[in-house]
Parts: structure tokens; C-alpha cells; sequence
């Protein structure tokens, strides 16, 4: 299934991450938050990070989409060196995060959010962007709320325009940082379909962070499950459920097998991530 | 590591915001706004030339340190403000609690105070002056005035968004009445009590020294005042001055003793 | 006194139900939220209440907490009608109301304290027991600001346990935790009432939630809301995670996913903004019915 | 109550309708009949009760017994009559081209005043938001200055700028300038970073950030703050005027207090609080003008 998934793709967005640590150091208390951590993450492939809040997954996003430099090791992007312990580079257009409480502007409507990036990189006209933005939104069933403020639509909505405003970039990867975190489980059935749908036209890479391992799962083809901090991988777990995938995969033995597989593992992590953080807080 | 580093103080931070470049960037543009001052005021540029230089300023300083004169009016206006200011609490917060509490008396009391409130105080001087038998207590009442506004407007505001959950909770919980004020309506007010008295603290200097200005003999207010009256402008700036630190040392006061009173939210 | 707490089944009481109607506004401007809503909550058992979004499960917590008079019907604790909020029936509230004023242990001392019915050194044991029992002992003296989302959620439950209540009124005391957080003290709670065995009613809009915790499932129909069906859960305790795979668990969910379903279709018939979401959950399951499947339950787009 | 039960419990549907209606009704239909709820409330009676009881004891207290203190100041009675006088003893009433000459000088300082502080404030406060340099290098100035409050600044003011005009409008500024630079700065230090990365996410330059993340999101801030900042200003307008004016309604104030003209000051304080009320709620309605997406979102 594997190279069938290679063959639909464009050869963008092959991320490999190559034994990177992160030391922060805030007011000298030294706390290792990554540790020595590696990955291999094919063009076209939706990959998803497991762990326990705080174990430092957002790290690793934040490295790749250049918000934060990393201590030691590469990430390369394409065969590029995106960072290293030297190195940053800028947060650019080709790595577009969605992000855990949302970002979508309050002060635009959702037409003028969508059409935010394109009008910024320039080279566009306003209305071309404003067009091919209205277009997407048809495509990906969201058309009559073009003009309402991110405040008035649902949010199950604001999520979805949200990965509208990411896909109108064309990016080689698709970062999404707990995105469907705090939502109730009903709205986040119907932005995990949405997500699904939308990474079976593009096949773009996806790196996407949780920490919850159904959601997990079911929508990724590959799972890494992290330790706590210091995060490094503890398993790696391949999905093979058949795309498209819709909610039927949630019944099948394949999920149930691969859920019971490592429900254990998680819940370890979890129950230790739970002590520690409040030993770190007595 | 973490419990180790939250007890003893922790020279690493201290070193780091102390010597950070932020402060030097911070005494640095001081200096040279102190050094530009002085250029300019012994070119005799237009306007700021008027002004006298730091030099001049801080040769009267000497002389005034040492004056008795000076002192007394530091403390005449502490005297001043902290009369105003404490009657304005005392009068203040438990009329503030009570429209906050309750609804009847907050919608008879509450539009006297949402007209009166745009009239700046020291409109108030000249009916104070008339009104009370000496020029001290009117200048009390002025002060009074400024900070007891604010404080009122702050606490009701604050007692009205009370998260209903808490009332609610408390309730449940078994609580009498007078449980219900002390226990959660006053301690969930207390944060706006705060802010209200850090305001109006600096309101308060804003008005009595107005109103030494205007209608004393004494205080800093009035030695500002005397100074340009009597052409000694170095001591102009002195005052200034004065009164700058004596506003803030007041402010950090009042934000101290605020966060005594609620250490809760105090950030760890 | 601390005896009686940690035997199954003494001091529950049991709460009646009967009619109870409930609406807001006036004139044009009405709306009913509750209209003959009829249940028992049984002695020592844990109750779920479940319902599509925004369909008055919270105005009805707040009718049995006494905080809100019913408009007609009557609710009843052990016979004797409820007309005002007591320490009888305790309600563990949606995010937390710990008071941020107070420490752990004032905060969980609190009930004890106002009632004035038991004396100091008595409240004080009672209370550092509890704060052990759910390992807080070392936060005693934290606010709750410095605890962990699990740590308040565990605060907030022994400060209602301390007060012995008859009846413990749960309104989505999980909700805004993450995922694994919420396992986890889903586990927690589930092991606290199967020692304990006093009367709970747990409102979520979870359905997973729901049928891991239930001994009996009440569904409510949309606003105005009634409820459409009470659904036995019998899945042996103690529960563990591990049955959320099992064949009774499937059955059970199916039974109440398709309730909520033709529910959700009602209300978006009604034309409500937040069930728009929910329809479209339930369109993509319609395309196979058999196979009742995805975790999932009405959401709540709003606080109420 | 009972009425009411019979039929919720026997046709559950007919329960449903009146929401329905509420619905299908018209804005200013429903505006109607929350007002004539409230009509109904004793709240406008209190709020009423209130202003009357206040304006009575004022009454009575200086012109009906003449309590020893109030008898000095001038009651409502003789203040209204000096107002609406086609003759008035002081000279001053709605009929005096006087008292709008006072009003507009006073105006005419203010709108410079603040128009000049928010012109240099708030570009000020965003740069030193945006710029970490420019806040190191300014903010410990702004700092120091801050804390003196601008009635002390009256001598040097009057010392510094040539004429009484400039000066009294300095002061006004003053006040101003310093609550617009920094509410703007806390409005741009309220901008949850996350929009940031958004934004350079999406490609957005700096000076892009600067237009379309930084600018709009401060904006609520800066309303705030722009209110506050005119408040401070009529306040040191009165102060200079009081010290310094020759026209003005604080120079009206103290000129009469000298004069011996009592009920003109008491017509001048009202003038200048319904001015003063009048220019904050001019400000925020600007704001929400401009700031569509928060007055949708408190709609919600």
C-alpha cells in the first residue's frame, strides 16, 4: 500500500529527522525535552506522534516548522537542511501549522483568512486569491460562511477553514499540533473525516501531534508512541486499515488489534507522565 | 530539580535579568536623554532651552536635601493623601460591596456615580473650597473624591462578574448567608478592590497636587508651584521629581499590600 | 462518622423525578428547556445522563441542585421535596468551582466548616484522610491555580465526598480535560464509586464516557428536553478499560447511538446552529448502519 | 402556573411553538418587548428615584433649611435659573454667546490635544511592541516620566512653551499621550503569539505582520486606551485651564469660584461632565465601528 501511496504523490514533503536533542535552559535549570530522537517520514505519509502532554512532541514541531532551534542533531526537509544544533531556518509557506486552540484570525472573515497567505506571498491579485479561495471552500463543503468572522462560525467550522487556510498554500507539509484538542468527541468524528478526506485528494505529508491514541490510529498511517520527557520513540506502529478510511475502520479487527496492541503502552506512559508532573509541581 | 530551584533563589535568573541587555539598553537611553537635556538646555534650543539643565537641577538638589523646608512638604502631602485615600477605602469599599451585592441599592445609587463620573475632580476644588470650613479639609475632600470614584466603580464591577458557579457551588455547600459575603463574594472581589486602590492611589496625586497648586501653602504640589512663581526653576524640576517618586513609592505600596491580600494570584 | 463513608451504600439516598418542566423568558421571548422529565435515581447506583447538545441537561442538574425552581413537577430526595441548594445533594461543576481564594485544604474543608455541625479537629482528620485518599496530601497547602487539570478535578470531587452527600450531581466534570488525563480519571472515578456505592447522577456528552461509568443510561430528547430512554448497562464491575471492546459494550452503544441519532435529526429539522456538526457526524454514518461503530456522542458547542 | 403545566405535559409539540415564534419575530418587535419589560421592573423607577433623591436632598439641604455648610453652595433652583436665564446675573446661560465661546475653547484644546497624542501614541506603542530595541530604549524613559502626574507638569509647561495656548494644550497632551502609548503597547503584548506563527507560517513579512497581525489585534486596546487617554485629558485641561487660561470651561470654574458667582460653577462642572461623557461614547462608537469582528463576537 505503501508504494501505491508513493505513486498518487508529488515527491514534496519527505521530512527526516536525524537524532535530534533539545536542551532548554531557562534560568539554568537544564531540562532535557528531547532526547536523541529520530524518524524517517516518507513523502506523502501521515504520520502521527503520540505522547503524554509536556513530553515534548510540540518541540519537535516547533523545530520543523521553525518556530524554535534544536541542541543537536538535523531535520532535513526535501534532502534540505531545515535545522541543526547551528541552524534555523525561517517558519515559510512549504511548512504550514494548524495549530492546538486554532489561529485563525479573529479580525478577518473566514474568506480573508483563507486568502491570507496567498495575498501575502504576493505574485496574486486579490481576486484571483479571492476566487480560487471561494473555489476550495465549495470543494471542501464550507460555501456560505465566506463572510462571517471566525467568532460566529461552530468550531468544528473554524477548525476545518482553518486547514483550508493551510491547503491554499500548497505546502509539502501539513503540521497539526493537537489540533482537535478540547473539542467534544461528536464535532471531532466530523473534522477527522474532513481531515481524512482532504489528505486522500492532496496526499500531502502530514505530521500530526496527540495525545490521544484512537484519533491516533484512526488516522494515521504511521504511529509513533513517545516515552515521557525526556521524548524519545518507544514504538512505532504501521496502520495498515485501507484508505479512504471513514468511521467503519473504527470497528474493524485490524483498529481493535492494533488499539489493545498498544492501549497498554500508552496508558504506562500516561500514569507516568501523571507522576511526574506532580512530583515536578509538590 | 525544579522544587530545589523554586526555594533557594536562584543566582542564574537573578544574573541573567540583572545584567541583561534590556537594562543596560535601559540605563543607556536614560544617560543619554539626561546628556541630550543638558545640550540642549545650554544651546538654548527653542522650548526645551527654557528648561533648566540637569546640572543646575542637581546643584539645587544639594541645597535641598538638607532643607527641613523640603521635607515638610513630603510630608505634608503624605499626610494629605493618605487621609483622602484611607477615608475614601473605608467609605468606599463597603459601598462599592453593597451595590455589588445588592441590586436594589445599586440601581438607586449607581447613576449618581455614572453621572458624576466624567467631571474631572478637580472641578470639584472650587465647591470643595466653598463647602468645607478650611482649605486642609477641602483638600482632603478633593482627594477623597478622586480615589473614592474609582474604587467604588471597580469593586461593583468587580462583584457583579462574579462566576455565578462559585455563588452556586458555595450554596450547595451549605453555606449561611453571611458565609456567602465573607467567604466567596468579598475574597472574589478583592482582586478588583486591588486594582481599584492602585488607581486610584494615582489619581489621588494627580488631585492634591492640583490642589496644593491651587489653593495651599504647603506640600510638594505647592513647592513646585512657589518655585515658578518665584523664578527658581532648577527647584521646578525638583519637585517634579519629588512627586514622581513619591507617586510611584505610594503605587508599589498599594501593589504590595495587594498581593499580600490575595495570594492566590500571585504567579509561581 | 468517618466509618459510615467508606461502607458501600450507607447515607445514599434516593431521588424522584416527576414532571419536572422548566423554561426561561417571557412572552415572545420564551423558551421551554424542560417539559416533563421523569426518573429515578437509584440508591447506590451511578446514573449517566446523555443528550444532544445544548438540549437543557445543565438546567436540569440545576433544577435537582435546587439553584432553579422548577416551572411544574416535583423532585423529591428520599420523600421529602427539594426547594433550595443543600449539602444534601452536592454538584461537581463543568471546568471546576474550586474557590481560587483558597487553598486545597480550605476548599475541601469548606462544607464541613460553614455547617458548623462538626468540630474543628473532627473536619480536620476527615479531610486530610480524604486529601490522602486521592493523594493530594502533599497540595494541601497549594491553590488550586498551581494544580494540575486532574489534581482540581480530584479536589473538587472529596470536597462534595467530605459532606457525605445523598446524592452527587455530576455536570461534565471531565470536560476541557485531554484525552489521556480523562481516562485516567475516568478510571479514577469509577473505582471511587465502586468503593463507595453512594447515588450518582454523571451528566457527559460523551457516549464512550457514558457506557463505561453507567449502571443505568438515560437519553434525553431534545429541547424541550424529556427523556426519550432509559437504557440498563450491564456490564460487570468493576470496570476496566479493556470492555470497551466487548460485544455487550458494542450492543449497548449501538442501542443508544441510534437514539441520539434520530435526536440530532430533530434538531436539525428545528433549524439549531449547533446540530449541524452533529448531523453531519451521523450522515457519514448513515451510509452503513449495521455497523454501529465510531466513539462518539452529541457535542456541545457551547457552555451553558 | 398549573395552566401552564396541563398543557406542556399533554401536547409536548404545542410546547415548541412559542420559541418558534420568537424566532420568526423582528429585531425591533422584540426590542419592544424588552422594553417593555423593563418598563415593567422597578429598575428605571429606581435608577430615576435615585437622581431625584439626590437633586431633592441637594434642595433641600441648600436652599429649603439651609444646613449650616450647605447654605454656602449654591442650590439646584438658583443653578437652573442662572442656566435657562435670557437674562442672566452672571452673565452665563444657554443664551450667552459667553458659555459657548468657554465651551468651544475648551473643545477646540481638547481635539488638538488628543488628536496629537493619538497621532505620535499610538504609532509609538505599536513600534515599540514590534520592536524589542525600540521598547529596551524607550520604555524605562516612559517609565520614569510616567509616575509625575501631569498637573506637576503645570510650571514647566508654562515655563517651556511660549504663550498660555501652547502651553495648556502641552499639558492636555501629556495626559493623554502617555495612557495611548501604553495601553497600544499592552494591546500588542496581548496578541497571543500563536497569530504570529500563523502568520509567518503563511508567508507573511515583517512589515505584513506589522499591518495585518499586530495592527488589527491591538486595536481593541488601543479604543481602550484611547478612552482612558480622553479622560485624562479633560482632567489636565481643567488643571491648566484653572492655573493657566483665559477661556475655558476650567477657567470658567475658577474665575467664578474668585468672583464670588457660585451657581456658574456649578453650570460649568455639569457642562463639562456631559462633554466629557459625551467624547468617550463618541470614541466608542468609532470603535466599534471599526472593530466589526468584536462587536459580532460580544453579538454571540
Amino acid at each position: 500500500m505503501n508504494t501505491a501511496e508513493k505513486i498518487a504523490t508529488n515527491e514534496r514533503g519527505r521530512i527526516s529527522i536525524r537524532n535530534v536533542t533539545k536542551v532548554y535552559d531557562p534560568d539554568g535549570a537544564k531540562v532535557l525535552a528531547v532526547d536523541n530522537c529520530s524518524m524517517e517520514i516518507e513523502a506523502g505519509e501521515f504520520c502521527v506522534v503520540v505522547g503524554p502532554s509536556g513530553c515534548g512532541k510540540t518541540t519537535l514541531l516547533n523545530a520543523i516548522a521553525g518556530f524554535h532551534s534544536i541542541t543537536s542533531g538535523e531535520i532535513h526537509l526535501d534532502g534540505e537542511l531545515l535545522c541543526s544544533g547551528q541552524k534555523r531556518t525561517q517558519p515559510g509557506s512549504d511548512r504550514i501549522v494548524v495549530f492546538q486552540n486554532g489561529a485563525l484570525f479573529p479580525w478577518y472573515t473566514v474568506l480573508e483568512n483563507v486568502t491570507f497567505g496567498p495575498v501575502v506571498q504576493g505574485g496574486v491579485n486579490e481576486k484571483d486569491a479571492k476566487d480560487k479561495a471561494r473555489a476550495m471552500l465549495g470543494q471542501m463543503g464550507l460555501e456560505g460562511i465566506e463572510n462571517n468572522y471566525p467568532s460566529e462560525i461552530s468550531s468544528g467550522m473554524r477548525r476545518r477553514v482553518e486547514i483550508a487556510r493551510a491547503m491554499m498554500n500548497d505546502p509539502s507539509v501539513l503540521l497539526l499540533d493537537e489540533p482537535f484538542r478540547a473539542m467534544d468527541a461528536l464535532t471531532k468524528t466530523v473534522v477527522h473525516q474532513f481531515l481524512l478526506d482532504v489528505y486522500d485528494k492532496s496526499k500531502k505529508t502530514v505530521f500530526f501531534i496527540t495525545h490521544d491514541l484512537e484519533e491516533a490510529i484512526f488516522l494515521g498511517s504511521k504511529v509513533y508512541i513517545m516515552t515521557t520527557r525526556p521524548a524519545q520513540i518507544k514504538t512505532i506502529l504501521n496502520v495498515d486499515i485501507p484508505r479512504p478510511r471513514d468511521f467503519r475502520a473504527l470497528s474493524s479487527a485490524t483498529y481493535i488489534r492494533l488499539k489493545k496492541e498498544c492501549i497498554e503502552a500508552v496508558h504506562e506512559e500516561a500514569l507516568k507522565a501523571f507522576k511526574a508532573g506532580e512530583r515536578e509541581m509538590a | 530539580m525544579a522544587t530545589a530551584s523554586s526555594q533557594q533563589f536562584n543566582w542564574v535568573k537573578f544574573r541573567k535579568s540583572v545584567f541583561s541587555l534590556t537594562t543596560g539598553r535601559g540605563i543607556a537611553s536614560i544617560i543619554i536623554f539626561t546628556i541630550l537635556w543638558e545640550i540642549c538646555s545650554r544651546l538654548g534650543v527653542p522650548i526645551i532651552g527654557n528648561v533648566p539643565p540637569p546640572s543646575a537641577v542637581l546643584a539645587a538638589l544639594g541645597k535641598q536635601l538638607v532643607s527641613p523646608a523640603y521635607w515638610m512638604s513630603w510630608l505634608d502631602s503624605f499626610v494629605r493623601i493618605l487621609t483622602g485615600f484611607a477615608i475614601a477605602q473605608v467609605l468606599g469599599i463597603p459601598l462599592g460591596l453593597l451595590l455589588g451585592v445588592n441590586r436594589t441599592a445599586r440601581e438607586l445609587i449607581y447613576p449618581i456615580f455614572e453621572i458624576m463620573r466624567p467631571i474631572p475632580p478637580l472641578a470639584w476644588v472650587p465647591i470643595a473650597v466653598i463647602f468645607w470650613p478650611t482649605t486642609e479639609l477641602s483638600m482632603m475632600f478633593v482627594t477623597f473624591l478622586g480615589a473614592f470614584f474609582t474604587v467604588v466603580l471597580n469593586i461593583v464591577g468587580g462583584a457583579s462578574s462574579i462566576d455565578l458557579r462559585y455563588i452556586r457551588a458555595a450554596h450547595s455547600l451549605g453555606s449561611s448567608r453571611s458565609d456567602i459575603f465573607w467567604r466567596v463574594m468579598l475574597p472574589a472581589t478583592l482582586p478588583s478592590i486591588v486594582v481599584g486602590m492602585t488607581v486610584g492611589m494615582g489619581i489621588t496625586w494627580a488631585v492634591v497636587v492640583a490642589a496644593e497648586m491651587i489653593a495651599s501653602r504647603s506640600g510638594l504640589g505647592f513647592l513646585t508651584w512657589r518655585a515658578y512663581v518665584a523664578g527658581e526653576y532648577p527647584l521646578i524640576i525638583i519637585g517634579m521629581m519629588s512627586i514622581g517618586i513619591a507617586g510611584y513609592v505610594s503605587s508599589a505600596l498599594i501593589r504590595m499590600i495587594g498581593s499580600r491580600l490575595t495570594p492566590w494570584l500571585r504567579t509561581f | 462518622m468517618s466509618q459510615t463513608q467508606l461502607t458501600p451504600g450507607m447515607g445514599a439516598g434516593e431521588m424522584t423525578v416527576t414532571g419536572v418542566a422548566k423554561g426561561f423568558g417571557l412572552g415572545p421571548l420564551h423558551k421551554q428547556v424542560l417539559c416533563d422529565c421523569s426518573f429515578t435515581l437509584e440508591k447506590g447506583k451511578l446514573t449517566v445522563l446523555i443528550g444532544p447538545s445544548g438540549c437543557g441537561k445543565s438546567t436540569l442538574v440545576n433544577v435537582l441542585a435546587g439553584y432553579e425552581a422548577p416551572d411544574a413537577g416535583s423532585v423529591l430526595l428520599d420523600g421529602k421535596p427539594v426547594c433550595e441548594p443543600g449539602p444534601d445533594r452536592l454538584v461537581v461543576f463543568q471546568e471546576t468551582a474550586l474557590f481560587p481564594w483558597m487553598t486545597t485544604y480550605e476548599n475541601v474543608s469548606y462544607g464541613p466548616r460553614v455547617q458548623r455541625k462538626m468540630p474543628e479537629a473532627e473536619f480536620r482528620r476527615e479531610t486530610m484522610k480524604l486529601l490522602d485518599l486521592v493523594g493530594l496530601r502533599d497540595f494541601k497547602d497549594k491553590y488550586p491555580s498551581q494544580l494540575s487539570g486532574g489534581m482540581q478535578r480530584r479536589a473538587e470531587l472529596v470536597r462534595a465526598m467530605i459532606n457525605q452527600p445523598k446524592v452527587m450531581l455530576m455536570d461534565e466534570p471531565f470536560r476541557g480535560l485531554d484525552a489521556m488525563t480523562r481516562a485516567l480519571m475516568q478510571e479514577y472515578y469509577v473505582r471511587l464509586f465502586e468503593e463507595h456505592r453512594g447515588t450518582n447522577l454523571f451528566v457527559t456528552s460523551e457516549l464512550e464516557e457514558a457506557i463505561f461509568l453507567a449502571d443505568k443510561l438515560l437519553i434525553l430528547t431534545n429541547r424541550p428536553a424529556r427523556v426519550k430512554k432509559v437504557i440498563e448497562v450491564d456490564l460487570p464491575r468493576p470496570r476496566e478499560f479493556a470492555m470497551l471492546t466487548s460485544k455487550a459494550y458494542q450492543d449497548c452503544k449501538m442501542e443508544a447511538l441510534e437514539l441520539l441519532h434520530e435526536e440530532a435529526m430533530k434538531s436539525f429539522a428545528a433549524g439549531a446552529v449547533n446540530a449541524a456538526d452533529f448531523l453531519e457526524a451521523c450522515s457519514q454514518m448513515g451510509q452503513d448502519q449495521a455497523v454501529p461503530s465510531c466513539k462518539e456522542g452529541p457535542g456541545e458547542e457551547t457552555r451553558q | 402556573m398549573t395552566n401552564a403545566t396541563a398543557t406542556t405535559a399533554a401536547t409536548p409539540t404545542t410546547v415548541t411553538a412559542p420559541a418558534e415564534q420568537g424566532g420568526a419575530l423582528s429585531s425591533w418587535q422584540i426590542t419592544l418587548f424588552s422594553l417593555k419589560q423593563w418598563l415593567k421592573s422597578p429598575s428605571p423607577y429606581l435608577n430615576v428615584l435615585g437622581i431625584v433623591g439626590f437633586i431633592v436632598f441637594w434642595y433641600l439641604a441648600t436652599e429649603r433649611f439651609k444646613l449650616p455648610w450647605f447654605n454656602k453652595l449654591p442650590g439646584p433652583v438658583a443653578v437652573f435659573q442662572e442656566w435657562v436665564s435670557r437674562d442672566p446675573a452672571y452673565g452665563i446661560s444657554i443664551y450667552s454667546p459667553e458659555y459657548y465661546h468657554h465651551i468651544f475653547t475648551s473643545i477646540w484644546r481638547v481635539l488638538q490635544a488628543f488628536i496629537l497624542a493619538t497621532v505620535l501614541g499610538v504609532p509609538i506603542g505599536l513600534f515599540m511592541g514590534w520592536k524589542k530595541t525600540f521598547k529596551d530604549y524607550t520604555f524605562p524613559l516612559l517609565e520614569t516620566l510616567r509616575p509625575i502626574p501631569m498637573l506637576a507638569w503645570v510650571p514647566l509647561s508654562i515655563l517651556m512653551w511660549p504663550g498660555r495656548e501652547a502651553s495648556i494644550i502641552f499639558l492636555t497632551f501629556l495626559g493623554s499621550f502617555f495612557a495611548t502609548v501604553l495601553n497600544t503597547l499592552l494591546g500588542v503584548e496581548s496578541i497571543d503569539e500563536v497569530y504570529f506563527r500563523a502568520a509567518s507560517s503563511l508567508g507573511a513579512k515583517p512589515r505584513q505582520v506589522f499591518f495585518k497581525v499586530i495592527l488589527p489585534g491591538s486595536l481593541p486596546f488601543i479604543f481602550t486606551g484611547l478612552q482612558i487617554s480622553m479622560g485624562f485629558a479633560w482632567f489636565s485641561l481643567v488643571a491648566g485651564e484653572m492655573l493657566a487660561g483665559e477661556y475655558g470651561l476650567g477657567y470658567l470654574i475658577w474665575n467664578s469660584f474668585i468672583m464670588v458667582q457660585y451657581p456658574v460653577i456649578v453650570i460649568a462642572m455639569v457642562t463639562l461632565g456631559v462633554i466629557g461623557g459625551f467624547s468617550s461614547s463618541l470614541i466608542r462608537m468609532v470603535g466599534d465601528r471599526l472593530m466589526q469582528w468584536k462587536v459580532r463576537e460580544a453579538a454571540r
